[in-house]
């Protein structure tokens, strides 16, 4: 069931999924929710540990489709959104 | 070029010779394997939990190589990451860069090191005597990816 | 630290799978390998032979190995060059650097190798179809040596 | 049989060893070659290939007692003294 503005789907990794207790949920693009930044202020809303790690300065990274993208990045219906801590492979 | 993202363990002498074989124009092998260390950040390190963003993950590295063949006249390139559980001295990472001359080889091979530790969505999870822990991300590796950017990068 | 100046073919695997056994607390190793390739300065290459100076050779491959350990925190080096008769694809040169983090590894490396091209006295021979002719040394190889002078070697 | 001044070992390598038809000699320290460059100008006087070689511009690299030294540098009775091209392993 999707609204008019149609839904994106946000997947979490590694410390983030641990702490929000979920690896992804499916977010309807409501009006003022339109870019990456607007996803993170709307979950960081949510407060406890969403707003812990969302809410201010700590460094969290997002892929769109991907690929990763800055704050201003718009966003459309069918998006595949990850929200995750900087990354410590190699 | 290849890029893969395995579990199991790889060996680095039977790449490096499956990579070059038959390429009689190769004067040139570097190569970087990242190896897991039993002490970081001030304690002893048990084991390791490699997790990753499948699907992105072989993007990123994709990329990665892509980028690093449009920089420098690469015959070609291999890079191999480990997920799911390490323990100490287990290879974790192997990127293998062919050229004709040694400078291209050893630059795409940094090159591509700096940029899968800023950009492949790779994190590990450490297990230590005080419990389990996120590794957090150096600000020392931003640097290294940074100056690729400054003009001379080779 | 070894330095090894041989006849015989080596193996890459094998000798970076020695270098790293047991030491738990390596995190980065980092090789250079140097290859025959079968085409040089516009003609086809049968054949090689490599000439160097007994003596000379070891002390100069020591002394760049050390100051390699003076510039970067490196737990083991290993040289490994090749004398006498060589074909397309043979290794000639390999050079494995061992560190805790990659940097001072991938460093060190391509510092061992821009100083081994130029310092270290090895003479290659080539055998083409139209004969046989010494190889000229490169401009670029002494510029590459020349980078490390100057403040920022890392 | 030495001279006051005492000899030298002076080693040919790669393309000098085949032009000059030899491996090395012995020379005596006569006043007036005393460093690496007079060498190569005694050297250089023979004339025929070795003035091809040695006496012009041409890049001839020199290692005393194995170690690379400058044209200034002083020879001393003894010393092992190598005369080569710019070097080409790796």
């Amino acid at each position: 069931m999707e609204t008019a503005h149609g839904s994106v789907r946000v997947l979490y990794f590694a410390r983030l999924r641990e702490a929000f207790g979920t690896s992804g949920e499916t977010m309807d693009l409501a009006p003022g929710l339109c870019t990456v930044a607007d996803l993170r202020e709307r979950l960081a809303l949510r407060g406890g540990v969403w707003a812990e790690e969302l809410a201010g300065s700590r460094v969290v990274r997002f892929a769109v489709n991907q690929t990763l993208c800055p704050p201003a990045h718009a966003l459309s219906a069918g998006d595949e959104i990850a929200v995750f801590p900087p990354v410590t492979g190699g | 070029m290849a890029v893969r993202v395995q579990r199991e363990a790889f060996d680095i002498g039977a790449e490096i010779d499956r990579l070059r074989a038959g390429r009689t124009s190769v004067g040139a092998v570097a190569s970087f394997m990242g190896v897991m260390r039993d002490f970081n950040d001030g304690s002893g390190v048990q084991s390791m939990v490699l997790e990753h963003y499948p699907g992105m993950t072989e993007r990123a590295l994709e990329s990665i190589v892509a980028e690093a063949g449009e920089r420098w006249p690469l015959i070609d390139t291999l890079v191999v990451h480990r997920v799911g559980e390490l323990r100490p001295s287990d290879p974790i990472v192997l990127v293998v860069t062919l050229s004709a001359h040694r400078e291209a080889a050893l630059a795409a091979c940094a090159f591509i090191m700096d940029f899968l530790k800023t950009r492949a969505p790779f994190w590990k999870k450490e297990r230590t005597p005080a419990g389990e822990r996120w590794v957090e991300a150096r600000a020392s590796d931003d640097r290294a990816a940074d100056r690729w950017q400054e003009g001379d990068g080779a």
